[in-house]
């Protein structure tokens, strides 16, 4: 009698009376208020939002604080967004101002809609991951805290979403944001030549990587691999198969950014996100170049953009040359794709800004 | 010590030559860098090498041919060419 | 418990944005796990450096998935996270919960873990943060008693997830909660037992705006659309205009098929030409809304950069009437089939969009018994590099 | 006293005495009728040219004909184009009625200019190339004879550019042109292992293979090599290097015709053509299937494009779906790409029209 | 001379468009040679097939390019184009000509050749159409008497060609002219002796229209362009409109950078956001002009497919005064820079577009000592796959 494969709850039985009343029947909605909107039913019901910020990394004491909060206005209901905010949903207007009040007080304050900047989607960091360069939490912290502005008013040209992945496995698949902010290492894997063959399987770890950079070697008499350096560009795929290949060191681990993806069809079609600056050395708590830079990125796209214009729509409109002048961001050698379609990443046309 | 374009046209001809007998092309920038090769940076540099070549052919001992790209070989009746 | 002195963590307790030392901080109140895991990530920022080991055994019994290993790499300082693995447990479609739900989860997490969760993990799950190898079963007991389950991990189905849909937004095309919920419950045994080449997900968004990143994040995206025209307001476009919205060179201007006209009166769509981008109904949701014939595109092959680089997914099906539940049956055939090709041609760690484009899209296609059609290429090819081959007819002529 | 290495004329000597005297000074032009042109100077003086198409492949008659065109009305200067017209530059309008009469007469029709077809650009097919697929000069005249109100009106959306060439090596780089036309062998090549190794340096045959088909092998006891018939496309590029491996087929070879490029930089970047009918058999003298797969592109789009949309500017527009769907042409696997960047021309995106 | 049943060929002598069947027939009016061509295209017509061999060795003394070599497979009952060599003659910047220069030409060729030509090659050059070797010297002789000389192939510099330009176009933004012809008397030895692993051509155009499709055909492809502002005639704006321009739709909507603003009376240019499209300019001539400060793009690396697949050219120098001296000599110092690298490192066959995609942008850039700008690629990487590099700088500190 172990119960297996049951499945998650059914989604219905969680469902808020008026969700389930109006199912399938909304009309339109409105942005009230930054972090507030209305969405007005065929049948002329109101269902009122109030979206929090959340660091998601919460404790079991927040989420039963954010249970009081729902069964105190939301007849016990409340929901989590996509991007790791948690709603409040009302019928009573009156009720807005209240979750709003007591959610900020609490430390989770209201906005996030609109053209606004919302939670950053994120990964672990070094609060959980084996393969982390970089923290994830705390950088996303430092972020937000400056960035605040942004989260709680709605006076950017359009939305901007920010995403954190710690490595390259991007388990937040940050390749598709406005801006995306990377952990990346710059140092080679140590072998560890001794236990390699106990742990992991040769051919496998030659397989794994993108460059074929790593051959079967045997050294000191063991069988093991070498590593081709000038092929090597840090992927960490190997490792991610055998842990006897680390690669993180606290001077070369550090943060890359990009910038100018999206994944709505909105009028553009989704894009993936651009190198920006290709590595920041990790300087904890607070990251300050990383926060500047992304500061900058925001601040020269909200003075410069149209309306409606994302960060990647507005930098197609006036040309890369014109982002890393503004930014006043280094461009490199390291900026020119040089993996599978690097071809199709030069200026193939005689269309130029000067 | 530098070469003689002379001694280059002469190393560069004994290439052609013994290539073609294993039916190997050489190109104009091959032969300039195997004279290179052989007689070092200061023995042969590129504009010497082209002064050879540029030897070669206006003595007749070698012609320029072109099959998907352009070769120096030794003067030769035609494959395709009628009589 | 330790008293750690964490003045690097506590300085990311100031600002106005959430804190997740504060979450830290209030779990270690009550756990000594939390406490530990605090000590370490002191260190962490000290050092620059995570301590955090694989570990790639440790699951519930019968299942491959919904449990990642994890062990400090520093078990004698910090003992109390000498293991310190996370479990995934399904989330309910659209993420919505009773309070009543969300303390029995705290109640179980509590006493069985660290207290500190993820609401949610990228993939959708809700994430339990840190707990000891031997508490693995008894949680699990008492999640399947609570009606929970665990999500996938590994070369499995990953979590499906989707998009708040039909439950509170007038531009869902289809019922995403309730297909995700479907998918979800069809395929149990692909979530729980890794038997795949490497992950496979899914993602329902509503509409093209793709609040749940369908087309950048999943193997397999499917995202609303409409077929027939734009429902227009005349009356509310014009109230917009009245309101500041400058509808020329906000709406017009902004449209990818430049199929509109604006005369500073009326609005006019050439719907033919209309990509269903969205752009227009954004700005005025109340002016404008999709048309009633809806349904959704599926899309295939997205995934983030490693191994063979990242991709966004493309059109295999422009147009399903996917709330029908035959035309969704059909849809699962056609996912059961491309898993089949997948698992039998694809190489460890090939996602099915990299399988794709390894063997070719065309190759595939005749795989799975799929049609090609134009939908499908945003251009035919530009290189005369044509593997041609006959028809049958012809091929019989010839013999 | 052998002259070499003399280069080309100097052009200057060459200039008729308008163009000398307002070199670099010319202030606006207009185009006064089909295949007729005025240029107007800052000093006020006006150039008119009249634009004659040619069959580029020209007797010298022909040329003799037209030096007493120009030496009667043009002072004894003429120029070509670089799609092969000929132009014949007057000081003089009335000079122009009598050279459009006079070159008309000849079978020299006068158009080309602005929104038309002008001459297409091609190769030299069986007249005179060893690797064709078909002919250039017989489909290039049996398509403009079907276009000729195209090209002697200016009626199209905008300039439509057709190009030829009769196999893959594009001597005529038809490969951004509104409409290519582009021979190609459906056939592989027939090995003549009698006579491979004394014409051909065998590893330079492997290594002329884009998709490494091609092996070294000895048969009947002579060095040779052999061909993987399932990774063979039919490039022809083995046979560029070495004669012993003829394509050539009557019946396997043919036309692919390609569509919606441009090179110009106006509006849109410059684009590569793209497939649109993968195979038509050689059909002499009048290819009928592929003047009337052409005419019914040019039709489409004429039909649908707005102005100053070129072919492929359209098609961007209205999606490639519309484009099959109107011309009727088949669309196949064989349109999907699969070479290098073939992952980058999938739909990804939910951009879609029904 | 045979006579010839020509029914297929007299198919083409019918309809609107010029004949070439004419004009073969013309030429062999007075010419064994093209009448012997007349019979066998009759006969390729018939058997759809071609008949000619590629000659690889026929050449002028000296030369390694400039004359194509040609025999027919069926020598025996076309005795008269046993050889059909092609010559290559190079043309004279912009294709101008005095009726002299012409009948001197076609005097040469009638008494030494077929008598057939092409008005031009696709590369540019004057194409004498079919004679025997032994004719070669003679015409070569009488050819550099009269002042011309031959033109490129095989694996050395292309002739190079250029639009009208300054000579008879408004938009021209440098000497098209004048440039091409410095290259090609800069380059004759390049250009005679084939000594590069593959062809190396030059184009130039005047401006962004591009009329001799630099940026898909030439190795180095020069395109005018401009600064500082378009230069603007409000009152011919006017008479554009007044003509029935629609300037709103036929202009402002197909400006890329969406930089033009139109009231119905006034136009409006963001020059500085203006991407120098040309678009505008050429709907309106009469009332827009390219500034003053004018120049030229230098791309680099277009090519047809063969072998790794076509190429557009790339940005590699976005503004050069080419017209100025000094800078032309840099810039062709930059050509001789990268002729010795791709020569140096280039594969046989191997274009500089295929090289440059093979080393990588970045390695060739630093490899001919030339800084990356922004300005080069279309956007920046979005794969993580950065092969980092420490400055030197950074390396010596390590030390």
């Amino acid at each position: 009698d172990r119960i297996t494969d049951i499945g998650p709850p059914d989604f219905k039985e969680y469902l808020p009376p008026a969700v389930k009343k109006n199912y399938g029947q909304w009309k339109y909605h409105e942005i009230l208020e930054a972090g507030v909107l209305v969405h007005v039913a065929e049948s002329g019901d109101k269902l009122y939002t109030v979206r929090c910020g959340s660091p998601r990394l919460v404790s079991t004491t927040s989420i039963l604080f954010y249970t009081e909060i729902a069964d105190k206005y939301c007849d016990g209901f409340l929901r989590f967004t996509s991007r790791h905010n948690v709603e409040f949903l009302t019928t009573e207007f009156d009720n807005v101002a209240k979750i709003k009040a007591e959610m900020t007080e609490y430390g989770n304050p209201v906005g996030g809609t609109g053209p606004s900047i919302t939670s950053i989607v994120h990964t672990q960091g070094w609060v959980h991951c084996h393969s982390a360069a970089t923290d994830a939490s705390g950088v996303v912290k430092a972020v937000m805290d400056d960035l605040f502005e942004y989260f709680n008013e709605m006076k950017l040209p359009a939305k901007c979403r920010i995403a954190l992945a710690c490595c390259l496995n991007m388990c937040g698949a940050v390749h598709c944001s406005d801006i995306a902010i990377l952990g990346i290492h710059t140092a080679y894997p140590r072998i560890d030549h001794e236990n390699l063959n106990k742990l992991c399987e040769i051919p496998n770890i030659s397989a794994s990587c993108p460059t074929a950079a790593i051959r079967p070697a045997t050294v000191d008499g063991k069988p093991s691999v070498e590593l081709i350096e000038e092929q090597c560009m840090y992927c960490a795929n190997c490792f991610t198969v055998c842990p006897a290949m680390p690669l993180a060191d606290p001077v070369a681990d550090g943060i890359s950014l990009w910038v100018g993806g999206k994944v709505s069809n909105a009028r553009s079609e989704p894009k993936f996100s651009k190198l920006a600056v290709p590595f920041i050395p990790n300087n904890p708590p607070r990251w300050p170049e990383v926060t500047s830079a992304i500061r900058k990125m925001v601040e020269v796209w909200a003075e410069n953009a149209r309306p409606y214009e994302r960060m990647g729509e507005w930098i197609d409109r006036v040309g890369w040359p014109r982002f890393f002048k503004l930014t006043g961001f280094e461009f490199s050698k390291m900026h020119i794709d040089d993996f599978k379609y690097a071809g199709l990443s030069f200026k193939r046309s005689a269309q130029i800004t000067h | 010590m530098a070469k003689t374009i002379e001694e280059i046209a002469d190393f560069m001809f004994k290439q052609v030559s013994e290539a073609q007998e294993v039916s190997k092309k050489l190109k104009p920038g091959d032969l300039t860098k195997l004279a290179i090769k052989a007689f070092g940076d200061e023995g042969v540099d590129k504009k010497m090498g082209k002064m050879a070549i540029k030897e070669l052919v206006l003595s007749g001992k070698c012609v320029y041919t072109y099959f998907g790209g352009s070769f120096l070989e030794l003067p030769h009746r035609e494959g395709a060419a009628n009589d | 418990p330790k008293e750690y002195k964490t003045p690097m963590l506590d300085e990311l307790e100031k600002g106005p944005w959430p804190s997740f030392v504060k979450e830290i901080k209030l779990a270690a109140k009550k756990n000594v796990m939390s406490n530990d895991l605090l000590g370490l990530l002191e260190r962490s920022y000290n050092e620059r450096l995570g301590h955090w080991k694989h570990g790639g055994i440790v699951g519930v019994f019968g299942y491959g998935g919904g449990v990642i290993g994890r062990y400090t790499d520093l078990p004698e300082e910090y003992p109390e996270i000498s293991h310190f693995h996370t479990l995934r447990i399904n989330q309910p479609s659209g993420w919505f919960y009773t309070t009543e739900a969300l303390r029995t989860l705290c109640d179980i997490w509590d006493r069985h873990g660290s207290g500190l969760t993820n609401m949610h993990g990228s993939t959708g799950d809700i994430i339990f943060l840190g707990t000891k190898t031997d508490e693995l079963e008894p949680i699990f007991k008492e999640l399947t008693e609570a009606g929970f389950d665990l999500g996938g991990s590994g070369s499995d189905m990953r979590t499906p997830s989707c998009c708040v849909g039909p439950g509170r937004c007038e531009w869902a095309c289809y019922d995403t909660l309730q297909r995700c919920y479907d998918i979800t419950m069809k395929y149990q045994d692909e979530l729980h037992r890794p038997a795949f080449p490497y992950k496979w997900k899914f993602k329902f968004s509503g509409c093209p705006n793709d609040c749940v990143a369908a087309i950048a994040r999943a193997d397999i995206s499917i995202i609303g659309t409409w077929k027939d025209d734009i429902k227009m307001d005349q009356a509310e476009v014009k109230k917009y205009a009245e309101n500041g919205v400058d509808i020329f060179n906000d709406v017009v201007l902004n449209c990818p098929a430049k199929c509109m006209k604006y005369d500073g009166d009326k609005l006019e769509i050439n719907n033919n030409d209309c990509r269903r981008c969205m752009h227009c109904i954004n700005v005025m949701p109340k002016a404008l809304r999709p048309g009633d014939d809806k349904g959704a595109i599926v899309l295939i092959g997205a995934k983030a950069p490693i191994v063979e680089g990242a991709l966004l997914s493309s059109v295999l099906i422009p147009f399903l009437n996917i709330d029908d539940d035959e035309e969704f049956e059909d849809f699962c055939d056609l996912v059961e089939e491309m898993q089949d090709v997948w698992c039998e041609e694809g190489k460890n760690r090939e996602r099915v969009g990299e399988f794709i484009q390894r063997v070719g899209m065309g190759n595939f296609l005749e795989a799975v018994g799929v049609e090609p059609i134009p939908e499908m290429i945003a251009y035919p090819r530009d290189n005369p590099y044509i593997f041609f081959e006959m028809d049958e007819d012809e091929e019989e002529e010839e013999e």
